[in-house]
């Protein structure tokens, strides 16, 4: 089942996008790992500094597991209220 | 219903009546407004949130604050959308029997929301530049979220 | 007018308003109404103050706030007479360009005015038992006091 | 000039008045030297436990001075908010 992979803010415009869906790629087994994987084709995710991510609509950190069919999502530090 | 995301304006007024309306428990309703503040260079500011999470994330921090305090009834309301300056953003309150415990934990809503809940603001400024700007997050947000984990 | 000392009932929703109404410095406004809480045993209360020292200390206390911290609009409402279980006795609304700073001060106000505002409560208990029962001091509300003094 | 006293709250309803008006006894200088004088007519006074007192609508400590022609309240601790 494939990931769906989710951006927000400043780093959705960056990457042009909000959304993509994908297969796990081979070998990623963490968020860490997920983020250098999309970042070969956004490098946005690569720079961006703080950068935050959510697995099935958790806060989490890049430590975190990902695996076939997770909901996965990056955005900079929140900044609401 | 204990949090909602939305683009209307709410009513502090009838949210903070509702909070103790025909419970005698509820001594205390302690309760934060946020509003957008102008300095004159953002002429608006737009709200982008991530559905879906943004209602369970704020349902946590509601959780989290029931297991700290005893409280009675919570509401918190987080408006999404274009506003501008003098706007109301954001609406946190909580009714408890006691003052103390309504007043921490309505802080602590609005320190965790300030962290934990996927919202982002954009500003669009008065000068018009192309685009507008992402607000940064502060480091006094997070030092504020993290003083109640100590 | 920041302090009121009245019969009548005050509307939340509008004194909130009040507090950042066309000012756009006040991103922030903290609040707290405090309730007749019932526990079957008080049928009503009456709450005696002292005419013309009352408006004094509430202002006092005002004043004292606006030296700890960085605020815009401040109200205190108070009420005396007659008040049934549930009815609304007192607000208090601190309008600030940072919430920690409205957070503290509307407490602080709130910690202050139970200690050196001069209102006294009597109950009307449900059992009838004559003259009602005057309400003792907590010293829990002498600990909250004194804790901005360290 | 007279002293204006006031009672308030259940001190009030023990004393059975809520206001005298009297000229300051001789070698009083003192809240608790007013108090000690007026309890020989009012016991209610001594009795009370965390008696507080105002000069002139200001909360005192029972050594703050008193003098002719001030308003002087005596009262209970104060259970308002």
């Amino acid at each position: 089942m494939a990931l769906k992979i989710l951006y927000f803010a400043g780093l959705r415009e960056a990457i042009g996008s909000g959304m993509e869906s994908l297969e796990l790629p081979p070998g990623v087994t963490t968020v860490a790992g997920l983020r250098a994987a999309l970042g070969q084709s956004h490098p946005a995710l690569l720079a961006a500094k703080n950068l935050r991510a959510a697995v099935n609509q958790k806060m989490v950190g890049m430590e975190a597991p990902v695996a076939d069919g997770d909901e996965v999502a990056f955005f900079p530090p929140v900044t609401g209220g | 219903m204990e949090v909602s995301v939305q683009q209307a304006d709410f009513d502090a007024g009838a949210e903070i009546a509702a909070l103790s309306a025909g419970d005698t428990a509820a001594g205390a309703v302690a309760s934060f407004v946020g509003l957008v503040r102008g300095d004159g260079e953002v002429a608006a500011m737009t709200l982008e949130h991530y559905p879906g999470m943004t209602e369970a994330a704020l349902a946590e921090i509601v959780a989290q604050a029931r297991k700290r305090w005893e409280l009675r009834r919570i509401r918190v309301i987080h408006r999404v959308g274009r506003l501008l300056p003098n706007d109301r953003i954001v609406f946190a309150g909580v009714a408890s029997s006691h003052r103390h415990d309504a007043f921490a934990a309505c802080a602590f809503i609005m320190d965790y929301l300030k962290t934990q809940a996927p919202f982002w603001k954009k500003e669009e400024l008065t000068n018009g530049a192309q685009g507008g700007r992402w607000v940064d997050a502060r480091e006094s947000d997070d030092l504020a979220a993290a003083r109640w984990r100590e």
